[in-house]
């Protein structure tokens, strides 16, 4: 049966991996090809490259980046989110190695330019990024660059409601990097019960992703920082969710990419 | 190439090879973590450190508690304290031999031994394969120390595997230290991830052999980390001290000097009498390096703690290394004898690795340096370290007048 | 006590048994592999490497005990350059207030030489109460050091999954000790019966000490070393001309440093043994009060095997150097140990036999036997 | 790794990332030649036919390379041809993706919509016929989809399903002609056997 997924974040910014907290404070991690090349013998279900800084870069897609994964050998799908501003970027991206991009300003800028990505790449490889928070009991969705929050537009709506985007990555962004932050609220007021989300921001407790994970809407949960704490924490996380339709976790014995044969 | 940052409150900046992110008033995250050192309450962390170890007690005596890595010198001393005499736990010492080792190193490590009681047992890797290594990483990525910093990572896991011994416990988390890559409460744990991304400048063991060197798997083998299903299997865990317990080396240092006999050493690349006096190579042909290719040496990292745990101000800390950032390696004719280089070999592949950001060739043989120090704004006259920051040196590196490299000492009496 | 007839070892050694014509089992041993086709032996052992395969990812093929003296150097030697055979050498290191700087240098040598080592060493205080209880009870401080010693090597060839540990010589064959007798000459995994293994932890724990003080002092069971399939080789038997000068020569042409100290002071004819410590020559010398004979006449003895010295010329050296002993480190000894000079003379009178030995009136020990003849 | 090193050729007709499936076969310990030189991929021990993203577009690629007679002629040949994802889909004889449009006809059947769902995303376990040799060790393990239409095929040349509402095609075999609707080089150590089995299987049959 098809499974839900457990994703794996790795936020960059300036070419560095990092930790990100509300999306304002950040601190160092590493270099992200060694997290990806980690999360993929972790056997995380998909991962997801969120580059935060592109429009200071001048915009476009980190294809560098996302040759040097692909380069290692990544044997898990690929999610590439990060200055996507045209159909031509978005066919760029996917050449470079990613499975499918995420937009989040454009939709901002043009959803209907958004949708037309659906057409060289299909609808399946493409995900709105929505951070959204909870204002007046109502859904906020943020433009990260003025910060400001404003109620979900009608225009993005239509693009969603079109089947031109197959998943939302829907992202409590004020709670994430805060333990147990993630607030369901935001699955609640969520308007369109029949397009597939993907929950992400604060979700560090097995305890939360199993509630998450439970609702049928929900096809996957990501996290990011709480990866980074532990060794294992995927397996880890994947072992306290028994009983969910999740791929089995595995500690591989010798490391397959690199065993000498 | 991202524009040059300099923190405000210490000496790091944006081009720190762990990375440093700075914020919006110009202050960096390792100094943001630091504040931490006087935020939390360090009595309840010490609680949660006794119940996060409870359950690796063992009450059979069968076997050890934990593993302890050590060496002749960093905070070895202390951490054996905090676990057997704070703690009360049995731990089983470990210590790969990194060969550059200094007499005082060795006395150190057997003071060690003495004081606190313990079992160590000690690895020592082929001289054949661990040369082989190190002329390979120093040609190919400026390094003379990853075999040290592969060794010295991967021996205690693999022994924890070897001899079912789960719990780890290491000293202070240096990402956490130096750049504020977590926050304490975190809690963040040993992983194979962060020791090839930082320890190992991103290069496992199995990435050093290409097909246009000699290295062999079998030159290699000994620094694999063990495989994901050993791991889980023993369910090892490595544990930060310096998550639980707030971490201050001058301090510390200084308890252990007074109380278990650690002796210490100068050196003219840095103020810091205290740490790396078992290592020939660490304070000088390794910080000549790491002055190549980021521009900033191990002084600027005494300074930056310094400066943060209040003991020096940031134009004191500038001061400080400025005069001893460019002070002459002194050591190099033991490397060059050791590794079998000529001076003129060992000067051109250093040159190699310096970093054009930072080293300008203005004439053949005569390099300009325009490091972080030179950006870093103000410093203060005087440069001698005010009395809040005097390290004592009570001893030398060749300790009993062996003024060489031994690979296996007495160090006593 | 009765000697060998050809050579001069008293019956008085623990496990052993002389023939009926009056000859000891080494010097049986002696006579039995003249005949011997040591080629065929070497085949055996080249077979037997060549049987083992290597598990992926593991590059050690054996274990050795070493301690950087002469029989280790020189087996570590032949067996990686001669088979190609890449061992993992173990060695049980002596706390830093015993350990000489010889043993030292002879221990980076055998690094520098270009083998993997792995040095187990004990608590060094544990270790230094464990050695004065042992000699106030045993008045032997080397029972608990020795069972250390044999059991660093298994203990780490069952963690580390190597299941062939190469052994140096036969107790049974060319000492005597019978106990040890494998199914083959070359079999060693009744070597947990040596006479000093088989006292086990009981006395250290009735001592006071914690079962978890005194792990490096656990030999492992039996069932561990089926449950690995842990085998023990002797290399004794394979290399025809062992011997204690000859393994010396070898290794002191692969950089041996040896004592400089004379036989008056240790009763090392040679001075090639006891490299890494200064104790071993009190405890040969307490030895030879138990038992009536000391190093020189394991020295001696291998000569007159070897038909290098004569019977009588070994009379004369062991009856001048047998006890010898240097009060210098007889007192470094007792400082170590935390005991005056004269409770040590009071637990080595009460140990010395008495059917060998008389002690006079100011505590001068002398022979009541005599030696090449017994009593 | 058993046997001698293989070589196996993708075909590059500009649709999606190559890299991975190159570095998949590569860390099999196989030779791969990424190219549309059909000299190279006549030399080839096997073939793979990636894709990623529309039918239409990328028939309309092979054409431009003269791809698609080549292909149909090696298969019919009896060198083994490997279809990926969108690869699989071309073997069809038809797909309605868009607008009809022709396929290279080597497997019977057409592409159409998923029934009762617009795509399949994510790991799914797939059923296979006992009878198949390459994929019958792979039954019941977990590998990545990520596609919106699905290969209808009669009974005798799929070798296996998966579920949604209800079953579907996701690997069909004609001879030595095997088409995978899920992507072997993105599913670990899952995907990294099934590619093995499947084409030194192929190769050595």
């Amino acid at each position: 049966m098809l499974e839900k997924r457990l994703i794996g974040v790795i936020t960059v910014k300036d070419g560095w991996a990092v930790q990100s907290i509300g999306y304002r404070r950040h601190r160092p991690l590493g270099r992200p090809e060694v997290i990806a090349e980690n999360l993929d013998r972790w056997g995380v279900d998909e991962i997801l490259l969120q580059c935060i800084d592109r429009d200071a870069q001048g915009g476009g897609p980190d294809l560098a980046l996302l040759e040097r994964l692909c380069r290692r050998g990544l044997s898990t799908p690929l999610v590439y989110t990060g200055g996507v501003r045209s159909v031509s970027d978005g066919v760029r991206a996917v050449q470079a190695g990613a499975e499918r991009i995420g937009i989040d300003a454009l939709l901002h800028d043009d959803p209907h330019l958004a949708a037309e990505l659906a057409e060289p790449l299909g609808a399946q490889a493409l995900i709105a990024v929505l951070p959204l928070s909870v204002h007046n009991g109502a859904l906020a969705w943020l433009d990260h660059r003025s910060r400001l929050s404003t109620p979900l537009a009608p225009a993005l709506l239509d693009v969603l409601a079109s089947g031109a985007i197959s998943e939302v990555l829907l992202v409590d962004w004020q709670h994430e990097g805060v333990h147990e932050g993630f607030d369901e609220r935001l699955l609640a007021l969520w308007p369109m019960p029949t397009l597939p989300l993907i929950a992400f921001g604060g979700l560090s407790e097995p305890s939360q992703l199993r509630g998450v994970l439970e609702r049928p809407n929900v096809v996957a949960a990501a996290v990011g920082n709480f990866l980074n704490h532990r060794e294992h924490a995927v397996q880890r996380l994947k072992q306290s969710l028994a009983g969910l339709p999740l791929r089995a976790a595995t500690h591989a014995p010798l490391d397959p990419a690199r065993a000498w044969s | 190439m991202a524009a040059l940052m300099h923190c405000r409150r210490c000496l790091y900046t944006s081009a720190h090879p762990l990375g440093l992110m700075l914020d919006a008033e110009g202050i960096c995250s390792g100094c943001r973590v630091h504040e931490e050192k006087d935020r939390l309450d360090w009595a309840e962390r010490w609680q949660r450190l006794e119940s996060l170890l409870a359950p690796y007690r063992s009450r059979s005596g069968e076997t050890y508690d934990c593993i302890v890595p050590v060496s002749g010198a960093g905070d070895s001393h202390y951490i054996v304290h905090l676990v057997k005499q704070r703690l009360g736990l049995n731990p089983l010492l470990v210590t790969y031999n990194k060969y550059f080792n200094t007499s005082l190193g060795i006395r150190n490590l057997a003071n060690l031994r003495i004081r606190f009681d313990c079992d160590l047992i000690q690895q020592n890797v082929n001289p054949h394969a661990v040369k082989k290594i190190t002329r390979a990483t120093l040609r190919d990525f400026g390094s003379d120390y990853w075999h040290c910093l592969a060794g010295q990572t991967v021996f205690p896991v693999q022994t924890a595997v070897r001899y079912r011994i789960p719990l780890i416990l290491w000293g202070a988390h240096q990402g956490l230290e130096q750049v504020g890559m977590y926050s304490h409460e975190d809690e963040v744990e040993m992983t194979r991830r962060h020791r090839q991304d930082h320890d190992l400048m991103g290069r496992e063991a199995d990435d050093l052999p290409t097909m246009f060197d000699t290295l062999k798997e079998s030159d290699i083998w000994q620094y694999r980390y063990p495989d994901d299903a050993a791991l889980s299997a023993i369910g090892v865990r490595g544990v930060y001290l310096g998550n639980y317990v707030r971490w201050d080396p001058k301090a510390q240092h200084e308890q252990m000097i007074e109380r278990c006999g650690y002796r210490t050493a100068a050196f003219a690349r840095t103020f810091d009498t205290y740490d790396h006096v078992d290592c020939w190579n660490y304070m000088d042909l390794h910080d000549v390096l790491k002055l190549h290719k980021h521009g900033y040496s191990k002084v600027t990292d005494h300074a930056c703690r310094e400066i943060r745990h209040g003991r020096l101000t940031r134009a004191q800390g500038l001061a400080l290394v400025r005069r001893h950032e460019q002070a002459a390696p002194q050591h190099l004719d033991k490397f060059c004898e050791w590794l079998g280089l000529d001076r003129s070999g060992l000067g051109f592949l250093l040159d190699r690795h310096r970093n054009p950001r930072w080293w300008r060739e203005a004439e053949t043989g005569r390099w300009a340096f325009a490091g972080a120090s030179t950006t870093a704004g103000e410093a203060a006259g005087v440069t001698m370290p005010p009395a809040s920051a005097v390290f004592e040196a009570n001893d030398v590196l060749a300790h009993d007048g062996i003024d060489g490299y031994i690979t296996i000492g007495k160090g006593h009496p | 006590m009765r000697y060998c007839l050809r050579c001069l070892q008293p019956d008085t050694r623990p496990n052993t048994r002389f023939s009926d014509a009056g000859i000891c089992p080494a010097c049986d041993y002696v006579d039995a592999v003249r005949g011997v086709d040591w080629q065929e032996r070497i085949d055996i052992l080249t077979d037997l490497f060549a049987s083992r395969r290597r598990k992926p990812g593991q590059f050690h093929d054996c274990i050795i005990g070493v301690s950087g003296g002469k029989d280790s150097t020189r087996q570590a030697l032949w067996v990686r350059d001669k088979f190609d055979v890449n061992p993992l050498l173990v060695c049980l290191g002596y706390p830093p207030e015993q350990a000489t700087d010889r043993g030292m240098h002879n221990l980076s040598n055998l690094i520098d030489l270009g083998f993997d080592v792995l040095v187990s060493q004990p608590a060094p205080a544990t270790w230094r109460t464990l050695k004065r209880q042992g000699f106030e009870r045993f008045t032997n401080s080397f029972r608990s050091t020795e069972l250390a010693l044999f059991s660093a090597v298994p203990q780490i060839a069952l963690r580390y999954g190597i299941d062939l540990i190469l052994w140096g010589e036969n107790p049974a064959l060319q000492l005597g000790d019978l106990k040890t007798l494998g199914k083959t000459g070359y079999d060693g995994n009744n070597l947990r019966h040596m006479n000093t293994l088989s006292s086990g932890l009981q006395w250290m724990l009735d001592a006071g000490h914690e079962r978890r003080q005194l792990l490096p002092y656990v030999y492992p069971q039996p069932e561990e070393f089926d449950a690995l399939g842990l085998q023990i080789i002797y290399l004794g038997w394979f290399l025809g001309d062992w011997s204690l000068v000859n393994n010396a020569m070898h290794s002191c042409a692969q950089g041996l440093e040896i004592r400089t100290d004379g036989v008056a002071d240790t009763g090392d004819l040679f001075g090639v043994t006891a490299l890494d410590e200064d104790f071993t020559p009190i405890n040969q010398m307490i030895k030879y009060f138990k038992f009536g004979f000391g190093r020189t006449t394991d020295y001696v003895n291998e000569e007159i095997r070897l038909g290098r010295m004569s019977r009588e010329r070994g009379i004369e050296l062991v009856e001048q150097h047998d006890h010898a002993c240097s009060p210098d480190y007889i007192a470094r000894y007792c400082d170590y140990l935390g005991i005056g000079v004269d409770a040590f003379w009071r637990q080595v009178h009460a140990a010395t036999n008495r059917t060998l030995f008389d002690i006079d009136g100011d505590g001068r020990i002398h022979r009541r036997f005599q030696v090449g003849v017994g009593l | 790794m058993s046997g001698a090193r293989l070589t196996i050729g993708v075909v590059d007709y500009g649709a999606g990332n190559l890299a991975s499936v190159a570095r998949a076969i590569t860390g099999l310990g196989h030779r791969c030649r990424v190219t549309r030189d059909t000299e190279t991929l006549a030399a080839a021990d096997a073939i793979v036919l990636p894709g990623v993203g529309a039918f239409p577009a990328a028939m309309a690629s092979l054409h431009e390379h003269g791809l698609v007679d080549f292909l149909r002629q090696q298969a019919r040949s009896g060198q083994p041809l490997i279809g990926i994802c969108l690869g699989m889909q071309l073997l069809a004889d038809m797909s309605l993706e868009h607008r009809l449009t022709a396929g290279l006809g080597l497997i019977p059947g057409r592409v159409r919509p998923l029934a009762g769902a617009r795509w399949h995303i994510g790991w799914n376990t797939i059923e296979i016929d006992p009878e198949d040799a390459l994929l019958s060790p792979s039954d019941g393990q977990s590998l990545y989809f990520n596609h919106a239409y699905a290969f209808d095929t009669p009974p005798p040349y799929c070798i296996g399903v998966s579920r949604l509402a209800d079953a579907f095609t996701v690997a069909v075999r004609r001879g030595k002609v095997v088409g995978l609707q899920f992507h072997p080089e993105k599913s670990q150590l899952a995907g990294r056997l099934l590619l093995k089995n499947v084409i030194e299987g192929l190769c050595r049959a």
